[in-house]
């Protein structure tokens, strides 16, 4: 589908917000609170913001939930009772303001959840959601999408991209059908687009390194000295983890109130010291800088050869959230001239 | 509409508690009907956790009980029960966990009507306190999640 | 800063250590711990009022203990914590030369750990009069504040552990939630999960914590979990009368008793 | 599933024969050796092991477990009747055709006989596909050897040559067997490398001090197989935990060449 360029002036946004609403539907958009900004379920218009740069957390959590029933069962003396979870019941989502790099953090997940096996959880969630995008006017030192193939303006895995202008009304990109659908459900709000491109209108973020030749350097780095003398800090928790769009690992528990269960999906992390401990006790990953090692192997050399994508989106999330200042940006520099 | 009943856990030690309210049981001297007793071998094996899974499976108070200073079977079990307890009491506080639920008790072997009371004022002030919904609504919303 | 720099130097030259663990400067402006191994390097360390993490957490960690002995840049919270993990027997005493650095930022000579330990005697506790007033607005709450207050606080935990990983006293290699036979806390992260974990290192932290207030730091979704250990460090202090970390051979509080130990609320 | 049939083969280790509730999955469920599959008691989760009996075999399976920690805890306390859910199968296979014509030579320890088993009787009954048949199997003790009656069964047949050793001290007054670890007692029985296929499963320890006597044997990388033992959630290449380098050992293993493991990182 060719994209489509509308305008849509700021009054009109908020009535589009309000008649998305109107119709019942949840909407999933970034509200700043106390310096920080969350996305939240239903805020109100006036709470939206459009000037953050980047939230704490990922969108990861509306596609691939950090707890997940998988199934239910019921246990007694004469067996078992499954019953599977109705994905039928899945609640359609707009994801409000979602900025480009989180936009294209869905197709990475996509490309695990959807390797090979296909995970119906995950894809009756991501059928469900439109994503209205909104072009970044700001970013930070921790910002590198253009270092991972995407841009500010980028509109992969947006159904609607919106771009603030210079006047303070939007540039509206229709994407996709559905995004296709919701201009025309509301076509009273779209006018002709203006002349102003987003170019001029998008934040300024340099491409800092090449992430091919950082793929490239990988394949022979395994027993590099690099891991353990830039590790040494890393603490192994898993913030890092949480709060990227794109790691999936997760574990599968059980959990029950007397005879009745359900088995969950719940968020895990390679960089934890247990996860791949065998009972036996034996554990291929035994220190802290192997595992960071599987972290950034995993995004930038495993990930590229099965699945074809790339495992970052350059949003920098783990960066401002480890408490250690295990900076993914930096050591992606270097290693690109190792 | 009947009056609430609420559930109440009792842990209770083996050597002092258990055996006084068994005492009571064999003095025939009636009391509430309310307590569910867990017997274990010495207070000091009583943890906190425990108090907790209480209150996750739906006890709207707890009694724990054991020993007097000093009759301690394994001689200090208690003492080191008292510390935690003296330590968990302020935690719960601080958390808003309700420390009205939760009695604490010496209760030796041959006090069996002694229990009697404590299990019997406890019931009451439970019946008054009400059911424990804060922390059986939380317990909800952790198993319930949305599709 | 430069005398930490001298001092560092002098120690890895007289291959008295054979690593530094200090500060230095990291991205965006944030300080980082810093592995000094060469004395050529030792300009690398700086010192100044962001450096506040509690880097007595890789005293216990296995790869930077494989190193040789160290030398840790130390200000009052983690020599206590030095103090803390010598008792637990985590450290031993003679793998260790602290840096110390006192209240005005001045470097502190400690010719040995007794020394270090002497001081501490004398020094201050102070935790940030930030935490001091919301721990003082939470003791005022009433019950059902402080339960819906921490209940809704938790909510958001997605159980990433930076808390217990930044915990330089959080240092079992099998962490109790950890411990499935039975499962004692629900793994996954919802309100009733993170209540209960969250409770559960408070407690195990009881006695021990030293207020260093690192956990609330490394937290990235800004929870003040540090609220609770240092809610059971004050109250450990004022049923017992120990402050943490102030002794190299303090006896752990939960595991000690005293018979006048009070117990006017038990019936 | 319905477990028909427990059998004890050593201490804290057992077999279940499993049935399928529903004939029709029965009749539908196809493996091969090698598979696995994700076993699980509902309310304590779920536990990787291989599908132990053979392919050849149908209308049941077999799975052998030690009781190590939750799940096979639970499944432990199980008794004949009681239902347990399976997933599966998953992962890669032996390739036993491209075996046609060759020798076989197995070598397991412990309790990786097991994962064995389902090749071992798998090759037996289509017997007039191969040449020699040797299997060297080893244990820490006697009582510790798994499939004591199949062991006898093999000693027993003519076209199987069995070697069952155990580690020193280990075994009885009466023992018949072997005294020694497993690449000692490989080194001694030499066999010959010539056509001949290894099939490798044990500890990490024990494959890691096999693999160079094969090779002085004479076995290339690609003529020795076997098998990876990472832990494991999903089954199907998504949570991660078994990855090492590129691959999944759940659904590009367990089954490996030693030639593949050298392109490896060393993570297993």
């Amino acid at each position: 589908m060719e994209i489509e360029k509308k305008l849509i002036k700021k009054a009109s946004l908020e009535k589009l917000f309000e008649k998305l609403q109107a119709k019942g539907n949840k909407i999933f958009a970034p509200v700043s609170k106390d310096g920080k900004t969350e996305f939240q379920y239903n805020p109100s218009y006036a709470e939206v913001t459009y000037d953050h740069i980047q939230t704490t957390q990922s969108l990861k959590n509306t596609v691939f939930p950090k707890i997940e029933n998988l199934i239910r069962f019921k246990t007694d003396r004469s067996g078992v009772e499954v019953t599977e979870v109705d994905l039928t019941q899945v609640q359609s989502l707009v994801l409000w303001g979602v900025h480009p790099c989180d936009a294209a953090g869905f197709n990475a997940l996509k490309s695990i959840f959807m390797w090979d096996y296909k995970d119906e959880y995950f894809n009756s969630r991501l059928q469900k959601i439109a994503v209205i995008g909104l072009s970044c006017h700001k970013s930070d030192d921790n910002c590198f999408c253009t270092s991972v193939g995407l841009n500010p303006g980028g509109t992969q895995g947006c159904d609607i991209l919106l771009t603030k202008l210079s006047s303070g009304d939007f540039l509206a990109e229709i994407i996709t059908e559905k995004g296709k659908a919701i201009v025309t459900e509301a076509s009273e709000l779209f006018e002709t687009a203006p002349s102003e491109t987003k170019e001029g209108n998008l934040a300024q973020v340099n491409q800092q390194f090449s992430h091919e030749k950082v793929t490239k350097n990988l394949a022979g780095a395994f027993e590099h000295p690099f891991w353990v003398e830039n590790s040494l800090r890393c603490i192994g928790c898993g913030a890092c983890a949480f709060v990227c769009p794109a790691c999936a690992c997760f574990d599968i528990q059980d959990e029950t109130k007397g005879k009745n269960g359900k088995r969950l999906r719940c968020w895990d992390s390679c960089g934890f010291g247990l996860f791949t401990i065998h009972t036996s006790g034996h554990n291929p990953r035994e220190v802290q800088s192997q595992r960071w090692r599987q972290r950034i192997l995993h995004k930038f050399s495993y990930m590229p050869e099965r699945n074809e994508s790339l495992g970052c989106i350059g949003c920098g999330r783990c960066s401002r959230a480890c408490p250690v200042d295990m900076n993914i940006l930096e050591q992606l520099v270097s290693l690109e001239k190792l | 509409m009947s009056e609430f009943e609420p559930k109440i856990v009792a842990f209770v030690c083996n050597w002092c508690t258990y055996a006084g309210a068994d005492l009571t049981g064999t003095s025939r001297i009636k009391y509430a009907a309310n307590v569910k007793i867990i017997r274990f071998p010495c207070t000091g094996r009583i943890d906190f956790m425990l108090l907790m899974k209480a209150f996750q499976n739906g006890a709207d108070g707890i009694i724990v009980s054991g020993c007097h200073p000093n009759d301690c079977h394994y001689s200090s079990g208690n003492f080191h029960a008292k510390r935690r307890w003296m330590v968990f009491r302020e935690l719960l506080d601080y958390m808003g966990v309700d420390i009205e639920r939760i009695t604490f008790s010496w209760v030796s072997a041959a006090e069996g009507a002694r229990w009697a009371e404590i299990v019997n004022t406890t019931t009451d002030k439970l019946r008054k306190l009400g059911p424990y919904t804060n922390y059986q609504n939380l317990v909800k919303s952790g198993i319930e999640e949305e599709l | 800063m430069e005398s930490i720099r001298k001092k560092a130097k002098e120690l890895l030259d007289s291959k008295q250590v054979q690593v530094i663990i200090g500060y230095e400067n990291g991205t965006s402006n944030k300080v980082r711990a810093a592995f000094i191994t060469d004395p050529t390097q030792v300009d690398r360390l700086i010192y100044d009022e962001r450096c506040t993490q509690n880097l007595a957490v890789y005293l216990v960690k296995h790869e930077v203990k494989h190193l040789g002995k160290m030398g840790i840049v130390a200000t009052i919270p983690v020599m206590r914590t030095i103090n803390m993990l010598i008792s637990e027997e985590q450290v031993k005493p003679e793998n260790v030369v602290v840096l110390g650095i006192g209240e005005d930022g001045k470097l502190l000579d400690f010719p040995d750990l007794t020394v270090m330990e002497s001081f501490l005697q004398k020094a201050k506790i102070e935790i940030t009069a930030k935490d001091k007033e919301a721990m003082e607005k939470l003791k005022k709450m009433t019950t059902q504040e402080k339960f819906d207050y921490w209940s809704n606080a938790l909510e958001t935990c997605f159980k990433c552990y930076a808390c217990r990983s930044s915990c330089p006293l959080c240092y079992c290699t099998r962490c109790a939630v950890e411990c499935n036979q039975p499962q004692w806390i629900p793994v996954q992260a919802n309100k009733n999960g993170n209540y209960e974990w969250h409770m559960l290192r408070a407690m195990h932290l009881a006695g021990r914590c030293v207020s260093c207030g690192d956990c609330g730091r490394a937290c990235p979704l800004d929870i003040p979990v540090h609220l609770l250990t240092m809610h059971m460090a004050e109250e450990s202090k004022r049923l017992f009368g120990v402050d943490s970390g102030f002794s190299m051979k303090m006896e752990s509080v939960l595991s000690n008793y005293k018979l006048d130990d009070k117990d006017n609320f038990i019936q | 599933m319905e477990v028909e049939k427990i059998t004890e083969e050593a201490p804290e280790v057992k077999t279940f024969r499993l049935k399928f509730k529903n004939p029709e999955d029965a009749e539908k469920f196809e493996f091969k050796a090698g598979q696995f599959g994700e076993y699980s008691v509902m309310g304590e989760g779920e536990s990787t092991f291989c599908i132990a009996s053979a392919p050849t075999r149908k209308g049941y399976i077999e799975c052998t477990f030690r009781k190590a920690g939750r799940v096979t805890g639970a499944l432990a306390n199980l008794e004949e009747g009681e239902t347990i859910g399976f997933r599966g199968p998953y992962g890669n296979v032996f390739p036993i055709d491209e075996w046609k014509g060759k020798n076989l030579l197995y070598i397991a320890g412990g309790i990786a006989l097991p994962p064995m088993r389902c090749v071992i009787w798998n090759t037996l009954d289509l017997r007039e596909n191969y040449k020699d048949i040797t299997i060297i199997y080893g244990a820490r003790s006697v009582e510790d050897l798994v499939y004591k009656n199949e062991l006898k069964e093999w000693e027993e047949r003519p076209d199987v040559k069995l070697v069952t050793t155990v580690d020193p001290g280990g075994q009885t007054p009466d023992w018949k067997g072997e005294i020694g670890f497993v690449p000692t007692v490989l080194e001694k029985v030499a066999p010959s490398s010539k056509d001949t296929i290894a099939i490798v499963c044990g500890p990490p320890i024990m494959i890691k001090y096999t693999f160079p006597v094969l090779e002085k044997l004479g076995f290339t990388d690609e003529t020795i197989y076997t098998t990876l033992e990472n832990r494991m959630k999903c089954g199907f290449g998504k949570c991660g935990r078994c990855n090492v380098g590129k691959y999944f050992v759940c659904k590009d293993g367990p089954v490996f060449t030693l030639k593949q493991l050298k392109e490896l990182p060393d993570e297993y």
